[in-house]
C-alpha cells in the first residue's frame, strides 16, 4: 500500500543521520493512525531536524528558528479540526525556543512536539546544543562546553506536562508505538527522540546511546509524576526510552470552547451594522 | 458658546480615572461635546496623575492649556497646576499651604476624605468630589444622580444610598459658586451620543472587522486593546491569549492567521523591537497580520506612560531585507475603528503585514462623537479551495497568489527560508530571484492604495502632521483663524507607502510647518526624502506630553512671524 | 547603626505592598553580610519589584523587561569580585525572562536570583503572571486563565540549580536568614518569594499566604533532589517555605577562570603589535 | 601575467573547502595573490558548493566569472559549471556524461576516488585533486608536499607519507598537461604574507582592540567571528559564551561592557531582529558595545548561506524612539581590521552603539595581503574612578558623560527607563527633556567623526558602493580602464552619521552608478535622500551571489552606453 505521506523530495541529510528514521517513523505513524495529509499540519522551525516537513505531504509551516511550539499552539486553536504537530531540533526547541516550550506546557494545548534530539547544533556546524554533555567540545566551545545539559524530560514533568516521552532512532518500530500514543493523546505530548548525528556529534553516536538505552517495563507506573522524575534524571550508563509520565486533563482547546459557543476561529459572516449598534451601547 | 477645562489631578489610586469618567460619560449625557486627556505615571500609587476634560457644545478635538476648574484630590494637583487656571476659574479640593495665596483662580477648599469619612468611610471622597464639581458646572443633578445609581447598582441599594448622600454633600459645600456666569449654556442641536478612546476603538474596529485571534504581551500604552477584546470573547469567540513574551505573541498570531482566522497582535516600542523578526516572517509567508505599535516614548523604556512618534522610520525599515508593509496612524478613535478595518482588509488582499502605530495619547484620550460612522468595508477574500496541486506561492502579475487555508483539499505549504511556488524550501537562485520580485512586486498596486493626507490648505501657514496630532493641528487652525491667521492642514494618516502625488501638494504649500512628537521631525524627513520638497520648519516635543492648543498657536506664530 | 545601603527615594510602591518588606530584608542582608554598597551590582528588569535598586545605595543595572539575568550572568563573570544579584517581579524572571531563567541554572553563575513573586503583572495592572492559580480572573483574562501556574522551584530542581529556597515577605527575619545563605553560596541561588500584591491580587493576600505558609524543618535534607522535587510539588492547603534544595558544584566563573590565567575581562594593556606579529602566523 | 581562476565544486561534505584551503594557501605560499569565494547551501552533505580562487602576480580583490580550471568532485559540478571555462581552461575531475562532449575546456577525467581507493582509502580523493591541480599550475611539488606534512603533522608518518603518495599519484594523472603555457610565471617582488578572510579578520580586528567577551548564538555568516575569537579564548583570557538566544547574547554583552570589558556580539539578519531591544538599551544606559550583522538574503530566514546588502535602513533605524549609532561596513578583510578596532575606540568614546554590516562574502572571501597594516589605534578612555557622588549621566557640553565601571569608590547606576543625572528612574519630564537632548547631542560631533568615502573621481563613469564590493569596484575599474572607459569609485565604509561633504562629491560625478547586492538600491536612496543629488542608475544584485567582474563590467557598460 502507498503511503499518501510520502513526498519525493532532495532531502538534505546526511547520508546515516538519525533523521532519516525518525522521518519514516512520522511517516508510518500518520498513516497508520490513518489521517489524511490534509487533516495534519507540521509546524517547525530551522535547523536540519526543522526540514522535515518539505519531506513528507502535509499542511507546513516551516517558520522561525525557536518559535514553532507558539505558531503550532495557535494554528490548533483556530481549528482544532487540524492534527497539529510542532517538530524540530533540540536547538531549536529547547534553546531558541526554550520560553515557549515551558509556557506551552502549561496550556497544555492538543499539540505533540518532536523533538530530533542531536545533542548538538547540526546545521550551523557542531556547536554544543542545549543537551549537549557538559565538558563538549567545538569551535565555540574550545575550552569545552561549561554548562550542564538541559533535560528536557524532567523540565516537562517539572511543569506537570500531559504526556512525556522519550525514543530512540535506532528503533524506527517502538518509536512508531511512542509516537502513535503521543498524537492520538488529548494534550501536550512530548516525544524527545535521541537522534544520532553521524557528522557533528562523535560522542553520542549510534553505539553509545544503543549500550544504554532500555525501555521502561509494563511495571513502570508512568502516572507517578515524583517516579516519573527520579526516572528522567537517569542518564549516563543507562538510558531509559519510552513513555515517562502521562496526565490526562483538560486541553487548552478543550477547555476554550466549552467557554464560548462557537467551533473555531476560522471566518465567520459578521454584520458589521448589527454588531456596531450592539457594541455602540457601551460607550453612552 | 461653551468651552470649558476641568483637570482633576490626584495621586494614582486616588480615583482621579474614576471621577474623571463618570464626569465625562456625564457631560456627554447632559450634551457636551467632551474631549479628555490622561496623563499619569509607571506606578500604581502615589505620584501624581492627572485627567483633563475639555468639554463644549459644539464637537472638540484636542486639549487647551488653560483651566477652568482644577479638582485637587491631593494637595500635590493644586501645587503643580494652580497656576494653569484661568483667572475666572475654580479651584476645588484639597488646597496647598504653600500655594493657596498664590493661587490665580477663586478657591473653595474642600477637604473630600474628610467629608466622607463624615460621612461613613473614605471611599465616598470622590463622589463628594462629584457632586462638588457637578453643582459647580451646573449640571442638573437628578441625572448625576441617576447615573451614579447605574455605576453603583451592583453593589447594593445601601452603597447607592450612601454615595447619592456624599453627591450632595459636596454639591451642598459649594454653596452658590458657580463656573458659568452669564454664559448661556446651549446643548447643541446634535447632542454626542457616544464616548471612547483610542483602545476601545482600535479593539472595536477589530472586532467589526472579524478578528477572532488576538495574541499580546501586556504594554502600556496597548494593554487597552487586549482588555477591549477580552472583554467580548465569549460573546464573540474571540480567543485573546497573553503570550509569553511579544515573540509568542506575534508568532502566535501568524499561527492563527495561517490557520484561517483574522489575528492582530499590539504592543508598544519594546514589545516590537522583539516582534521585527516575527515581521519578517509575515512577510516572507505572506501571511496577513494586523500589529498595533502603540507609541510611548524611548529609547528603551523610556517613559512608558507617556505619548510619543518617534517608531515611524523604525517600523518602515524594520526586519532585515526588503518587503513591502503598510503602515498607518488613526488621528481619533472614529478613525481607528475605520483604520483597523482597512489594517484587516488590506493585510488579507495583498498578504502583507499591516502596522498601525497608535501612541498613547490616541490610546488613553476619549473623544465624544455625534455618530461613530464606519465607512470603512470588510473586505475579506475568502480563501480559495485549492485542488491538490495548489501551489501556495503560485506566480501572477499582481504577485498576490490565490490564498487557500489549511483543512481543505490543498495543502498549504509555508516557509521562512527561499521558496518555490509550492512553499518548499529551494536553494536554486533562479527562483529566489523570481520569488523575491514576486513579493515586492506588490509595492506597485500598494502605492496606488495609500490615500492622500487629508488636505486643506491654507493662505499664511500650512501645518503637516501625522497620527494622533490630528485634533490639535484642528483645533490650533481654528485658534489661529481667530488671530486671523489662514493655516492649512495636510494631515496624513496614511504613511506608508508613502500616498502618490504628494510632491504637487507639498510643493504648493506656503509656509509649511511639520508638528510631532518626536525630536527629529520623522514625517518631514520621510516627505523630504520621498518629494524632494523642502519642508523647513519643525515643531516638535518629545517631553512624553501632547501638544495642547494654545502652546501649538503660540509656537505657530512664533515660527510664523519669524518665516 | 546607619545601614550603608540606605538610600532617600521616593519609593513608587504601593502602601502595604510586600516588596517593602523585601527591600528592608535585602538591606539588612547586605549590612549584615558586611559588604560596601560599592562591592554589590544589583541587576533588574522592569515591573514594580524591578524597581528596587534605586531604593538602595548599590550598582544598578537596571534593564529591560526579562532580561536581567544575561546581564547578571556577564557582570559576574567581567568582575567575579562583585556580588551580584538579579532581581524582579514573576513576569519579569518566569515570563518573559524564562529562557534566561533555564539557560543560567545550566551555567551556574554565582549570582543570587531574587523573584518577588506576587502571582501577578503588577505595573500592568493586573493580568495573571505566570505563577498565577488557573482560573484567575482579570481584565485580560476574562474567561479565567487557561493555563497551569509556572513551578519556579520545580523546574529549578528539575535543572539541578545550586541552591533552591522559597521566602515569605510576611517574615522578614526568616527572610534574611534566607538570603543570607543565597547570597554568599557560591555557584545559581534562586529565592522566589511570595510577595502580597495589596491592589491587584485579590487571590493570594498575606492572609492566604499565613494560612498556609510553613518552614521546612531540621529534619528536611535539602541535598536529596527528589525529595526536594516533591515537596516543591506541595503547593495549596499547605505552601513550605525555606530552602528546597542545595547542591553545591563549580560555579561558571571558577570554571571559566581555572582555565585562563586572568583574574578578570577588565582592561588590559596589550601591546597591539606584539599581538598582531603573533597572531598573523596563523595566516601565512 | 598571471591571473587564473581555479573552480573546485562538490557535494557539501566532499570536502571542496579543504582542498581549496589546501590550495590556496600554497599558491600563497608560491608568491602568488589570492582572492577566493566560497558558494554553499545551508545543508551539510550533499548538493553543490564549491570554491573560486583567483590568483595573480599582483594584489587580486573580486572573483572572474571565466574559470581556467575546474576542478570536479563530483559529476553535478562538471554539468552546472563547465559553461564558465575559458577556451584554454581545463576541466579536471569527475566528469558529467551528458556534458562532457560539450565542454569548452580540456577535460582530464580523474576519479579521484577510485584512485584514492586504489591507494588505499577513499579519503584520500582530495589529495589526489590536489595532486593533479598542483602539477596542472606548475606549483613546485616539493613546497606542497611540505605543506601537507604539515597540515596533517598531527595524524602521524604514516598518513604523512600516505597523502604524499596520493599527492604525487595525483600528479601523475595529470601528465605533460599545463595550464600556463607560454606565460611566465613571475612572482611578484613583494610577494603576499597573508590569507585572511573576514570573519578572521573581524575576530582579530577585536582581539587587537582589546575585546574580552563576546556573547553570541550561532548564526551564519557570523558564526566564524565566534570560532575565531572563541579559539583565543584560553591564551587572552576572553570569554566567549554561547547564549540561548539572541536576546540573551546582546544583554550579556552590555552587562559586560557595563563592568568594564570590551564587549562584542555578532549575528546575521533575524537574530540581529532580536536584539533590537538590546540595541535600544545600549543607547539608553550609554552602554559601549559592537554589535556585527552578517547580512544574508531574506526576508526572514531567507537564504542563510548567501550574500546580501539589504539590512542598511534596518540597522540605521533600529529600534524604538531615537537615538545616534555609528554604521560601519568594511571593505575587505583588511579594512574589517581596522574598522572593528575603531568601532571599539567610538563606541567607548561616544558611549554609544556600534553596528558593524559585514556580509556572507565578505565574511568568508579569503584575500591575501603583502601586509596587513593596522592604522587604527586602539584608543581607551579609561573609565573615572568617580568619587561617591558620582552620576553617571552629569550633564556635559558634548552629551558624553564621564564613564565610571562597578567595583571602584562611584556607585554606578544605569536605567532602560528616562532617568536622572544620576542613573535613576525618573518621571520629571524637564530631566527627560534635557536626558534626551544630551543623548542626541552626541550626534553634532559624531558627524564630524565619520570619514569621507574611498574617492577616486573618473571622467566617465562614476561606481558608488559600500560595504564588501569594494574589491569588485576596483577591479572592475581596472577592467573598464582596459575599454577605454574611466571609471571612477566612490565607496562607503563608513555610513552612518552619512560623512559631511558628500553633497559636493556627489555633485560633481558624472554618470553616478549605484552598485549593491540589494533590490532598492538603500544606498542610492540614503545618498539622494540626504543630499538632494539624484544619483539615477542603479546596479542591483539579490540572488545570493556576489557581483563577479566581467558581469558587473557588463552591466556598467550597459547602463553606460544607455547614458
Ligand atoms: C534567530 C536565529 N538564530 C540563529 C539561527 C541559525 N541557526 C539555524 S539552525 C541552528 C541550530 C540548529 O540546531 P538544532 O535546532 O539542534 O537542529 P539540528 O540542525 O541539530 O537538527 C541555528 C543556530 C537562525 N536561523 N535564526
Ligand atoms: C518587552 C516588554 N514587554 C512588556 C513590558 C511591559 N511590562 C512592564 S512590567 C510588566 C509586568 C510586570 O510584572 P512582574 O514582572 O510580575 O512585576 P510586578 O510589577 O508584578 O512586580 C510588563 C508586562 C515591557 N516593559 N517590556
Ligand atoms: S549534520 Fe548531523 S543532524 Fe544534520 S543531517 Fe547531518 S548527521 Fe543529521
Ligand atoms: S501593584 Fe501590587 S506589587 Fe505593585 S507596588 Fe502595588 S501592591 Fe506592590
Ligand atoms: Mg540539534
Ligand atoms: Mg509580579
Amino acid at each position: 500500500m502507498d503511503n499518501p505521506f510520502d513526498l519525493s523530495s532532495d532531502i538534505a541529510w546526511c547520508p546515516g543521520c538519525g533523521n532519516f528514521a525518525i522521518l519514516k517513523a512520522l511517516k508510518s505513524t500518520l498513516s497508520e493512525l490513518n489521517y489524511e495529509p490534509h487533516e495534519v499540519v507540521l509546524v517547525s522551525g530551522i535547523g536540519q531536524a526543522a526540514k522535515i516537513p518539505h519531506y513528507l505531504r502535509v499542511n507546513v509551516f516551516n517558520g522561525l528558528h525557536g518559535r514553532s511550539i507558539p505558531v503550532a499552539f495557535a494554528v490548533k486553536s483556530a481549528n482544532p479540526r487540524l492534527v497539529v504537530i510542532a517538530e524540530s531540533g533540540d536547538g531549536c526547541m529547547y534553546g531558541e525556543g526554550g520560553n515557549h516550550f515551558v509556557h506551552a506546557i502549561r496550556r497544555n494545548p492538543d499539540i505533540t512536539v518532536i523533538v530530533h534530539n542531536n545533542q548538538v547544533y547540526g546545521l550551523t556546524k557542531g556547536q554544543a546544543s542545549p543537551t549537549s554533555e557538559e565538558g563538549f567540545v567545538s569551535k565555540v566551545q574550545t575550552l569545552g562546553s561549561l554548562s550542564a545539559p538541559f533535560n528536557p524530560l524532567s523540565i516537562a514533568i517539572a511543569q506537570d506536562a500531559s504526556f512525556v516521552a522519550r525514543g530512540f532512532a535506532g528503533d524506527i518500530e517502538k518509536l512508531k508505538e511512542i509516537l502513535k500514543q503521543a498524537i492520538t493523546w488529548p494534550g501536550f505530548a512530548l516525544v524527545d527522540v535521541l537522534q544520532p548525528c553521524v557528522t557533528f556529534n562523535r560522542v553520542n553516536t549510534y553505539t553509545w546511546y544503543r549500550e544504554r538505552a532500555y525501555y521502561l517495563d509494563v511495571q513502570y507506573d508512568p502516572e507517578d509524576r515524583v517516579k516519573a522524575f527520579e526516572k528522567s534524571l537517569e542518564w549516563g550508563e543507562k538510558i531509559p526510552l519510552g513513555i515517562f509520565y502521562r496526565h490526562r486533563k483538560p486541553t487548552y482547546q478543550e477547555k476554550f470552547y466549552a467557554l464560548v459557543s462557537y467551533p473555531h476561529l476560522l471566518y465567520r459572516e459578521r454584520a458589521v451594522e448589527e454588531v456596531l449598534d450592539r457594541e455602540l451601547q457601551y460607550f453612552q | 458658546m461653551v468651552d470649558r477645562t476641568v483637570k482633576i489631578g490626584g495621586a494614582a489610586g486616588q480615583g482621579v480615572q474614576t471621577v474623571a469618567e463618570i464626569l465625562s460619560v456625564i457631560l456627554r449625557r447632559s450634551g457636551y461635546y467632551v474631549f479628555s486627556l490622561e496623563d499619569y505615571q509607571s506606578r500604581i500609587r502615589g505620584g501624581h496623575t492627572f485627567t483633563q476634560i475639555r468639554f463644549a457644545n459644539q464637537p472638540v478635538h484636542a486639549a487647551k492649556k488653560s483651566i477652568d476648574l482644577l479638582v485637587c484630590l491631593d494637595s500635590l494637583t493644586h501645587e503643580l497646576h494652580h497656576s494653569e487656571v484661568a483667572p475666572q476659574g475654580f479651584i476645588l479640593g484639597h488646597v496647598s499651604p504653600q500655594e493657596s495665596s498664590a493661587s490665580l483662580g477663586r478657591l473653595i477648599a474642600i477637604d473630600f476624605e474628610k467629608e466622607a469619612v463624615n460621612l461613613g468611610d473614605r471611599i465616598f471622597a470622590n463622589t463628594v468630589a462629584i457632586g462638588a464639581l457637578s453643582r459647580l458646572l451646573g449640571l442638573a443633578p437628578q441625572r448625576v444622580e441617576d447615573y451614579l445609581a447605574q455605576v453603583f447598582s451592583k453593589k447594593g441599594q445601601e452603597v447607592i444610598e450612601k454615595n447619592i448622600a456624599a453627591f450632595r454633600r459636596g454639591a451642598e459645600l459649594v454653596g452658590e459658586n458657580k463656573l458659568f456666569g452669564e454664559e448661556t449654556i446651549d446643548p447643541p442641536e446634535n447632542p454626542p451620543r457616544f464616548l471612547l478612546d483610542g483602545n476601545q476603538a482600535l479593539g472595536l474596529g477589530a472586532l467589526l472587522a472579524g478578528c477572532t485571534f488576538y495574541s499580546a504581551y501586556p504594554m502600556t500604552p496597548s494593554t487597552g486593546i487586549m482588555n477591549s477584546l477580552a472583554s467580548k470573547a465569549k460573546e464573540y469567540g474571540i480567543l485573546v491569549e497573553q503570550a509569553e513574551d511579544e515573540i509568542a505573541a506575534i508568532n502566535m498570531a501568524l499561527g492563527a492567521s495561517y490557520a484561517g482566522a483574522r489575528a492582530m497582535t499590539g504592543t508598544s516600542g519594546g514589545g516590537f523591537c522583539l516582534m521585527v523578526e516575527g515581521l519578517g516572517l509575515a512577510a516572507m509567508t505572506e501571511t496577513p497580520i494586523v500589529i498595533v505599535n502603540g507609541q510611548r516614548p524611548g529609547p528603551s523604556t523610556g517613559l512608558p506612560t507617556r505619548t510619543s512618534q518617534a517608531d515611524l522610520h523604525f517600523v518602515i525599515h524594520a526586519s532585515h531585507d526588503e518587503f513591502p508593509r503598510f503602515v498607518f496612524a488613526p488621528r481619533d478613535p472614529q478613525d481607528a475603528i475605520n483604520l483597523v478595518i482597512r489594517a484587516f482588509s488590506l493585510a488579507e488582499q495583498y498578504q502583507v503585514p499591516v502596522i498601525v502605530l497608535s501612541d498613547q495619547y490616541l490610546a488613553d484620550s476619549k473623544v465624544a462623537y455625534q455618530d461613530v460612522v464606519v465607512t470603512e468595508p470588510v473586505k475579506r477574500p475568502l480563501p480559495v479551495d485549492g485542488q491538490e496541486e495548489y501551489c501556495r506561492y503560485a506566480l501572477t502579475p499582481s504577485g498576490v497568489s490565490p490564498r487557500a487555508i489549511p483543512g481543505g483539499k490543498a495543502l498549504v505549504v509555508v516557509d521562512s527560508d527561499e521558496h518555490d511556488e509550492c512553499g518548499h524550501l529551494t536553494e536554486d537562485l533562479t527562483i529566489r530571484v523570481r520569488m523575491h520580485e514576486k513579493r515586492m512586486k506588490k509595492w506597485e498596486a500598494m502605492k496606488r492604495e495609500t490615500r492622500l493626507p487629508f488636505t486643506m490648505v491654507g493662505r499664511d501657514v500650512n501645518l503637516i502632521g501625522w497620527g494622533s496630532t490630528w485634533g490639535v493641528l484642528w483645533e490650533t487652525r481654528k485658534e489661529l483663524a481667530r488671530k486671523g491667521i489662514e493655516a492649512g492642514i495636510i494631515h496624513f494618516n496614511e504613511l506608508w507607502p508613502l500616498p502618490q502625488g504628494l510632491r504637487d501638494i507639498l510643493r504648493s504649500l506656503v509656509s509649511p510647518i511639520v508638528v510631532e512628537h518626536n525630536y527629529t521631525g520623522q514625517l518631514a524627513e520621510l516627505l523630504e526624502q520621498e518629494t524632494g520638497v523642502e519642508l523647513g520648519e519643525r515643531i516638535t516635543r518629545y517631553d512624553g506630553r501632547p501638544f495642547l492648543i494654545e502652546e501649538l498657536c503660540a509656537r505657530v506664530e512664533e515660527v510664523w512671524g519669524r518665516g
